[in-house]
């Protein structure tokens, strides 16, 4: 781990018009993320992990969408760049996988030209070279007989090896940092493992950074560095993976943990949270956890709870009042 | 792929068979006497009585069908009852310059078409987007007609650019292209309008599509995405509507052939029923069925071309 | 799951009503389409009141006061045989609106409809219906015209015939391709899955589907349509003189476009004025009907 | 065009039309063959190029003639070592006797109706033909010139080409057709081994051009020299207005008739034909259509017509017209429902009628057909008033006959063209027709019009000429005023510069 | 085998796809399912796991006649399904019901959350149309959505709440069997557990029967009670799900078990051992189609189809180390 982050996320919001207003689907997101490391984004669905990502690479409609806060990128700040100036970024630098297979692909376009052009945007080589590279990359995501298939179309795969061109369209970028939005959901287990693995190798062998999306923590065990877990909008816990698991502390993310089921052991009920994610257009003003937690307190309505450390010498940050108090918040500050 | 355009002629058989039976039977119920007509209004009933027999109208419909298709199927398409040229002569000479300004048209009609209706797609509701709709539909307005006397008018008489009629005889590839320009402007660019605004529509459909943002997040630079992700899909219904459009050109270029004195398919065809001259009207039917399943078929072709996921079961 | 929540959003009103809103909500939030609205009714108004807007009786010839240019007793001049053109315009406009709207219509619910029959049928109701379209399409559209014209006579009602018989053929193939890649759709699939009959599934769900593309042709084909009539005209077939038609007096007025062009150019504006009028309400009219409208993407 | 040499003379020819007929003189009506025929074909006898009147007539292939006393014997001497076309030999007597026998058989011809009268033909020796008739005709000669079925055709070559010989006619005129291209042109050369000397002009491109308004471009930027005009006074005032060109009008001109048909009501009752007649204001309307373009009519018999007789007609008065209708119990005004062709010279006329009888309160219900039909519906009688428009060789009788003689009324089995059902003037029509003594015969036809207008079988609108845009380099070599044939006739003389 | 009266019976159903390649060359030919024999009791949720384009989608449409199976025949509640007529299937279909897998596909873009549930319970009647708006906000309420959600389209919601609307409308009619395609896929833990909640409830109220399809063992140890694994088209192993977890007998099963992740950094990150290519549908490999990746795999594997093997406990491998 370096000292400077190479994505530094600040204060970021996105908010989406709707109904005329401005409505805000994620609020104050930061995280830091090093080189060479992996953070997982987990969270209730629909809490804003993808709106987050797309964000950072600015593909959001501006029309639709706004942008608060700011993205550092190498010391750079993302946030207010033209669209021309974000394409150099997008893909030679932060690269993104996307959570639809279906969709993601160009319908009219083979999959091999699909990832041979990833390479070719952001690197002088031939077509032949490209088209070289792009078969190693199509190995790479264990797509069979891979050379045969570079001339297929999207529709000639299955929905699960459609997710592993994306995922290879991505890495063949050789990004710096790699968003990936649930690449693993579409697959089986064992084509899972096998690209978890490679994804693994890649981090290591290119230095890349990733921000991983998922719901399975099964996947967060296997393959992240440190954990955010988000909740309505928010980041609610941030923590090393091997601390969250260990012990985590937000309410919420106990909850999860609570809700697994789990291929080793059998369980006979699953804890469920009761309630339901608030809609956007109707967030609770302070804690948005707070009306289904059952560790509700009085304070709870009234004012959000910083996202902080605990213990000001860990690097494990809750956004909960059982655990700091934002009356020390304040006085800190 | 030559196993697919047999099959798909053969299937014509059957369109190419009711066609015929609608202008055999149509063209006969409807008043009107070619042997009147070519003998003129001073002919004696008798002559014309013999004119009839002369040429086969004396007998019952069911009969003449069966002589036509006899004939057909021998190759023999009569000859014209009004000029007595034979059919197959006819059709010979009008073909190439249907052919040519069909094609010629198309091109206008895309290389127009296509572009603006894509620009105007990205800019939309902008300035550029709301003239490229508007002029479209002047296209579309303006019959081909009126507008073809106008650029007649402007290019041919006063800048004399181009000929009023299209030079006849043996000419220089480059004076038959020149006498060709203004007609097919005429026809294009009512195609062309057509494009505009279905290129318009599906570009809009598609930037909207999740592979764009797939497309954008790889860092391909926005006039490539439009170009090399955008466009292609886009042209897919177009490819659709220019098909369509492909047969309705051949048919359609009567007027537009008749201000700018060219012959034609459609010019033929109109005036062969405006005479009665049913041999002909039979026989140009036949080959002008032919040539929309044929356009048809490069449709298909193309559209095979474009759309990967097209299939042919 | 929880107590069953006590407010609720959704009352139920008429569909009409809910459509009615919506075309209301965007068409005052879309400049366009209010003007596209507003042009509309005023060539409506114009047709209704010609007799208010034109005080001149539109047959009235006066064979001395032939091919005037336009000039403030005949503000747009009149035509070879001295007849005002603003009142033939004016009252025009009733039988080529009518000519053209009708036309239209007929073509694109009847040709929509076999689209979506034969896209989603597939199999032999498939095949029946795209051979008819080929057949249609054998006959230029010109021959089809006079064919139907020359068997039936020519009147308003079989002109619309004609017209729309011509038509038909587009709308069915405009139609019947994107029923086809909507019938693998899960979301049909889904509809099978619920039990729902045939037809719904083709009216309720995939007509809503590719209502635009319709749309857009439609208020294409419009144009082409008036202009057909003028093609008919121009082989003489057109409505019965000395009804005044826009396509008629385009016809007329291409006898004479090289002393007179105004008199072929002012039924041709006429005819742009309602084409630009209805593509501003169609392409409105599609954005209120498409929830999924995103932005382009700069 | 033809890569012309520079010495290549080129005369370019714009007809209205989409494509040419029947290529073959005794089978084709229309004026664009016709106009052909002009140039391809002589007859026995011509009319003085320049002029359309009979009086004019002069020798040809023949170069004199006799007959016998009672004009039943007519004996012609042919010019020896005409040459015909392509290589098919001297036209004889033989040539001669064919082509007049091929003109009055029905089978073959359009016209026998002209040939009638003829009981025998026989060629004498090479260059003396005999004709013999059974009844006296009003103009032999008339029927000799070349127009219809007055050209003479070569023997040989209509006989070895059958079928074909439309396709590539073949006669003894000045020029010679070379290439025919569907809808486009046909192209005929100068005949060297032409009779009256070898044409100065090398070819003749005959362009079919449907659309006036091109017509008109071409001829504007010089890509025609000659055009057919319409019969139209914006038309005439702007080509005469361009430079280096004129306009010129021809006779014959066609008569436009609007018949009324007696057989149907209420056109049976006099009052209400009567009332129609006052409601057509006939100089208006040639107003209307040009000065120089039209001229009103004077009888039902067009103007300088062998017979024509100046005969008043009701004058224009819409107000007595009302009465009359008033007065037959009509008050509310009639209704007529009439079958119109598409076609447009003829609708343009109606329109204006229907325009202008609508003052007094007769409404013409028009159906508008395409040409076909209409020749077809009006010889059901399924029209209350039919307008036409015919020239006719410039003899009463014929018009008379064709249009006025109940022998001809439609449905009937000798039918020709009368759509009123008129029957008032047969005595005299037919008293004329056998009548030898000239004076006699003129009093008979004088009368038979007389009847006519009296009893409004029909209502004559106008005469309407051709119009012809000619370019001042064509020198024709003659005065052009008529041109029996419809086309410019294109002489040995005449040149281009 | 279960002894309880069997709900839907399947036996021996194929479905072979034609995949175009080039135009004008003859298509080629997925065998997405080979010869399927399969039942589920009443009140029982059958597990079907299986590698992505194994063909698990192609068998819940199939056992629908979503997609008309080539051969074979499936049993519904004593009823022949392949050859009833269309009429008759309709009214079937409100006791059949499908989750699809693909949230962004199986919505209708142009109809609201409303409109679409009321249409359901207008077709089958299934309350009186005053009630409808209660019964929506139930409806929604229980798949975990808001009342609001109602007066939206499908794009306004996340692929997760996509998926709960799909649920939400296969509930609507009160089906007796529903095919549930991976429906809980792309669901966070928490919403997961929640309609993992609600399914097991409804089962339990009104003794519904699933095919539960998925990828997640976890998923299918908390949620059947028999599971299927399925490998290129067919059926290689089934049995109940604790015996079938806890103790694999087909190769693939064991490796399947090995891959799954379990939430535990330390655990997880335990290379494990997956080895071969997975094989192209288009052109499956002889004998048994595990054989390529099979660690145990002999050359009896390469030529011969393995069969059926009933091993007792209501367990059946189609293994050749069984046979
Ligand atoms: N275009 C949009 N307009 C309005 N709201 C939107 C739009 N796109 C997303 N949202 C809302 O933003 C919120 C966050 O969406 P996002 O797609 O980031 O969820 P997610 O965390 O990725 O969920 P999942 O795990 O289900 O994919 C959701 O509530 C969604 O309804
Ligand atoms: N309509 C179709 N046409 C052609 N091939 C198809 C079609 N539907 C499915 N297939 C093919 O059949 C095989 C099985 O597909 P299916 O969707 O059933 O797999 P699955 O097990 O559901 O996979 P996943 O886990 O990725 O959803 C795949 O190879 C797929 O490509
Ligand atoms: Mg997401
Ligand atoms: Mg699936």
């Amino acid at each position: 781990m370096t000292d400077a982050p190479v994505l530094a996320v600040r204060g970021l919001s996105t908010q989406f018009r709707i109904g005329g207003a401005w409505r805000a689907a994620t609020r104050n997101i930061a995280f830091d993320l090093y080189e060479n490391q992996t953070i997982a984004l987990v969270g209730e669905s629909g809490c804003g992990k993808s709106i987050t990502c797309q964000t950072i690479l600015g593909l959001l409609p501006a029309a639709v969408a706004r942008t608060e806060g700011s993205i550092v990128y190498q010391g750079r700040e993302l946030v207010g760049l033209s669209d021309a100036e974000m394409e150099t970024v997008r893909g030679k630098e932060i690269a993104m996988i996307f959570q639809e297979p279906m969709t993601a692909l160009n319908p009219v376009m083979t999959v091999g030209e699909q990832i041979a052009e990833a390479i070719r945007v952001h690197r002088r080589c031939t077509k032949a070279e490209a088209k070289a590279e792009a078969i190693a990359f199509m190995d790479r995501v264990r797509i069979p007989a891979a050379a045969q298939r570079y001339n297929d179309y999207p529709h000639q795969f299955s929905g699960g090896m459609r997710q592993r061109i994306v995922i290879a369209m991505a890495m063949a970028c050789k990004p710096k940092v790699l968003l990936a939005d649930e690449p693993t959901t579409a697959l089986d287990v064992t084509i899972q493992a096998q690209i978890l693995a490679e994804l693994r190798d890649l981090c290591a062998n290119f230095n890349m950074s990733m921000v991983f999306i998922t719901h399975s923590l099964g996947v967060v065990a296997a393959i992240a560095d440190r954990v955010a877990v988000m909740y309505a909008g928010e980041i609610v816990e941030l923590a090393s993976v091997e601390e969250l698991f260990a012990a985590p502390q937000h309410p919420y993310t106990r909850a999860l943990f609570q809700a697994i089921p789990r291929v080793d052991e059998t369980a006979e009920n699953l804890q469920a949270i009761p309630g339901q994610v608030p809609p956007i257009t109707a967030f609770p003003e302070g804690c948005r956890f707070a009306p289904r937690c059952p560790m509700r307190m009085e304070k709870c309505a009234g004012r959000p709870p910083r996202l902080a450390a605990a213990d000001p010498a860990s690097p494990h940050a809750v956004a909960c009042f059982l655990h700091h108090d934002l009356a020390l918040e304040e006085a800190a500050e | 792929m030559a196993r697919y355009a047999l099959l798909k002629l053969l299937y014509a058989v059957p369109t190419l068979f009711a066609v015929l039976l609608l202008v055999f039977v149509l063209t006969r119920v409807i008043p009107g006497d070619p042997a009147q007509l070519i003998l003129g209004d001073q002919a004696t009933p008798e002559a014309i009585a013999a004119l009839r027999t002369q040429l086969g109208l004396d007998k019952s419909i069911p009969l003449q069908f069966l002589d036509f298709l006899v004939g057909v199927l021998h190759g023999d398409f009569g000859s014209s009852i009004v000029t007595g040229q034979s059919v197959v002569s006819l059709a010979a000479a009008v073909l190439p310059s249907t052919l040519e300004l069909t094609v010629a048209s198309l091109v206008v009609g895309v290389v127009f078409g296509v572009p603006l209706g894509a620009w105007s797609a990205m800019r939309r509701n902008r300035l550029p987007d709301i003239a490229v709709r508007i002029g479209s539909l002047i296209g579309l307005s303006l019959p081909a007609f009126v507008f073809g006397i106008l650029l007649l008018v402007v290019f041919a008489v006063q800048l004399g650019w181009f000929p009023v009629i299209a030079p006849s005889g043996d000419v220089s590839v480059f004076e038959d292209l020149r006498a060709l320009v203004l007609p097919a402007v005429t026809l294009g660019i009512l195609m062309a309008a057509y494009i505009t605004r279905v290129t318009r529509s599906s570009m809009l459909q598609v930037l909207g599509e999740d592979f764009i943002r797939t497309a954008r997040a790889k860092g391909v630079p926005w006039w490539r995405v439009v170009r090399r992700h955008a466009l292609r899909n886009a042209i897919i219904p177009v490819v659709t509507v220019v098909g369509l459009y492909l047969g309705v050109l051949i048919g359609n270029s009567v007027l537009t052939e008749m201000v700018f004195n060219r012959p034609g398919l459609g010019k033929l065809i109109v005036g062969a029923l405006a005479q009665r001259d049913y041999p002909v009207l039979q026989g140009l039917m036949v080959l002008y069925t032919l040539l929309i399943i044929l356009a048809n078929l490069i449709t298909d072709l193309a559209y095979g071309v474009f759309n990967p996921r097209v299939r042919f079961a | 799951m929880s107590a069953a929540p006590e407010t609720l959003a959704i009352r139920p009103p008429a569909v009409w009503l809910r459509f009615a809103r919506a075309l209301w909500r965007t068409a005052t939030a879309n400049a366009a389409m209010m003007t596209g609205i507003a042009l509309f009714l005023a060539v409506v108004i114009v047709a209704i009141g010609a007799p208010v807007f034109a005080e001149v009786d539109p047959l009235d010839q006066d064979l001395l006061a032939r091919l005037v240019p336009p000039s403030p007793g005949h503000w747009l001049g009149t035509d070879a045989f001295g007849r005002d053109i603003w009142a033939r315009i004016a009252y025009g406009a009733r039988i080529s609106l009518v000519i053209g709207l009708v036309a239209v219509g007929i073509a694109m619910v009847i040709g929509s409809a076999l689209g979506i029959l034969s896209g989603y049928m597939g199999g032999w109701v498939d095949q029946a219906i795209s051979q008819a379209t080929n057949i249609l399409l054998a006959f230029p559209s010109l021959i089809l015209g006079l064919m139907v014209v020359a068997f039936l006579g020519p009147s308003v009602p079989n002109l619309i015939a004609a017209i729309s018989l011509a038509t038909i053929p587009q709308f069915i193939r405009v139609s019947r391709a994107p029923t086809i890649a909507l019938r693998e759709r899960d979301f049909i699939q889904a509809c099978r899955a619920l039990g729902f009959s045939p037809l719904r599934i083709m009216v309720r769900h995939i007509l809503p589907n590719i209502w635009p593309e319709i749309l857009v042709m439609g208020s294409l084909w419009l144009a082409t349509a008036i202009r057909v009539e003028a093609s008919l005209a121009f082989i003489g077939l057109g409505v019965k003189p000395p009804t005044p038609t826009w396509g008629g007096m385009i016809r007329e007025g291409f006898e004479q476009i090289l002393n007179s062009v105004y008199l072929a150019l002012f039924p041709s504006l006429a005819i742009l004025v309602v084409v630009l009028a209805l593509n501003m309400i169609g392409d409105g009219l599609r954005d209120a009907l498409d929830p999924r409208l995103k932005e382009s993407k700069r | 065009a033809h890569p012309a040499s520079a010495a290549e003379k080129v005369i370019r020819v714009g007809m209205a039309t989409g494509d040419i007929g029947k290529m073959d003189p005794h089978v084709a009506a229309g004026t664009p063959e016709k106009t052909l025929f002009t140039w391809v074909f002589n007859g026995l006898v011509r009319i003085r190029p320049g002029e359309a009147n009979p009086q004019f007539i002069e020798p040809d292939l023949a170069t004199s003639w006799e007959h016998s006393a009672d004009n039943l014997t007519w004996t012609f001497h042919l010019r020896k070592g005409v040459q015909c076309h392509g290589g098919y030999g001297e036209f004889t007597a033989d040539d001669a006797a064919y082509s007049l026998m091929r003109a009055a058989d029905p089978k073959r011809s359009s016209f026998s109706s002209d040939f009638k009268a003829i009981s025998g033909v026989e060629a004498l020796d090479k260059y003396t033909l005999k004709i013999t008739y059974k009844e006296h005709v009003p103009s032999v000669l008339g029927y000799l010139v070349n127009i219809q079925g007055g050209n003479m055709v070569c023997k040989k070559a209509a006989e070895e080409m059958g079928a074909d010989f439309a396709k590539h006619p073949i006669g003894t005129g000045p020029f010679m057709f070379q290439e025919y291209k569907p809808q486009q042109e046909v192209v005929l050369v100068a005949n060297p081994d032409y009779f009256r000397g070898k044409p100065k002009i090398d070819r003749i491109e005959y362009k079919f051009i449907q659309a006036i308004a091109s017509r008109d471009l071409a001829f504007e930027k010089g890509e025609l020299d000659i055009s057919y005009g319409r019969s139209d006074q914006a038309w005439y005032d702007r080509m005469s207005k361009l430079k280096d060109a004129s306009v010129v009008t021809t006779e014959p001109t066609e008569l436009y008739t609007l018949h009324l048909n007696q057989s149907h009501k209420p056109l049976d009752d006099l009052r209400v034909r009567q009332a129609i007649a006052m409601s057509i204001p006939r100089d208006a309307i040639v107003k209307y259509r040009g000065e120089r373009i039209a001229r009103a009519a004077k009888s039902v018999v067009p103007q300088g017509y062998l017979g024509y007789a100046d005969t008043p007609m009701l004058p224009y008065d819409p107000k007595k017209a009302k009465a009359l209708l008033k007065e037959a119990g009509y008050p509310d005004g009639i209704k007529l429902h009439v079958v119109q062709t598409s076609l447009g010279v003829m609708r343009d006329t109606m329109e204006v009628l229907q325009g202008q009888m609508r003052k007094a309160g007769i409404d013409l219900d028009l159906q508008i057909v395409e040409h076909a039909t209409f020749h077809a519906d009006i010889r059901k009688d399924k029209s209350d008033a039919v307008l036409y428009a015919a020239s006719r060789f410039p003899i009463a009788d014929i018009y008379l006959s064709q249009f006025y003689d109940s022998a001809s009324t439609v449905g009937s089995p000798t039918a020709v063209t009368n759509f009123s059902h008129c029957n008032v003037a047969d005595a005299e029509i037919r008293a004329a027709r056998t009548e030898t003594d000239a004076e006699k015969q003129l009093a008979e036809w004088k009368l038979a019009q007389k009847k006519i207008i009296d009893n409004v079988c029909s209502v004559p609108v106008y005469e309407l000429f051709d119009a012809w845009a000619l370019s001042n380099r064509v020198k024709l070599g003659y005065t052009l005023t008529g041109a029996p044939g419809r086309g410019i006739p294109l002489l040995e003389e005449t040149t281009i510069d | 085998m279960t002894t309880a009266q069997p709900l839907l019976q399947v036996f021996g159903v194929s479905k072979t796809f034609d995949v175009p390649r080039r135009i004008g060359a003859p298509p080629g030919k997925v065998h997405a399912l080979d010869d399927v024999t399969l039942d589920i009791a009443i009140g029982e949720t059958l597990g079907l796991v299986g590698e992505s384009g194994c063909g698990k989608s192609t068998a819940g449409r199939a056992f629908l006649r979503l997609i008309e199976p080539d051969t074979g025949e499936v049993w519904f509640d004593g009823e022949n399904l392949t050859t009833a007529i269309p009429s008759r299937m309709r009214t079937l279909r409100k006791r059949l019901q499908i989750i699809f897998q693909d949230p962004y596909s199986s919505l209708n873009p142009r109809q609201k959350v409303a409109d679409m549930l009321a249409e359901v319970l207008s077709v089958h009647k299934v309350c009186p149309r005053a009630e409808f708006p209660r019964r929506i906000a139930q409806l929604l309420d229980e798949v975990g959505l808001p009342a609001s959600a109602a007066d939206r389209f499908p794009h306004e919601f996340s692929g997760g709440q996509r998926q709960r609307l799909g649920i939400a409308r296969a509930l609507s009619v009160g089906p007796d069997l529903i095919v549930a395609d991976e429906a809980v896929s792309a669901l966070d833990v928490s919403i997961q557990a929640q309609i993992l909640d609600l399914l097991r409830r409804l089962k339990a109220e009104r003794n519904l029967s699933y095919l539960f399809i998925t990828h997640d063992l976890g998923v299918v140890r908390y949620f059947c009670q028999r599971a299927a694994v399925m490998y290129l088209g067919r059926i290689v192993e089934t049995g109940p799900v604790k015996d079938l977890l806890d103790e694999p007998l087909h190769p693939y099963t064991r490796m399947l078990r090995a891959a799954s992740p379990v939430p535990n950094p330390v655990e997880a990150r335990k290379t494990v051992q997956v080895t071969g290519e997975v094989p192209s549908p288009l052109n499956p490999p002889t004998g048994c189609h595990f054989h390529p990746r099979c660690p145990l795999a002999k050359d009896i594997c390469k030529q011969a189809r393995p069969t059926v093997t009933e091993m007792g406990g209501g367990r059946a491998v189609a293994c050749h180390l069984y046979g």
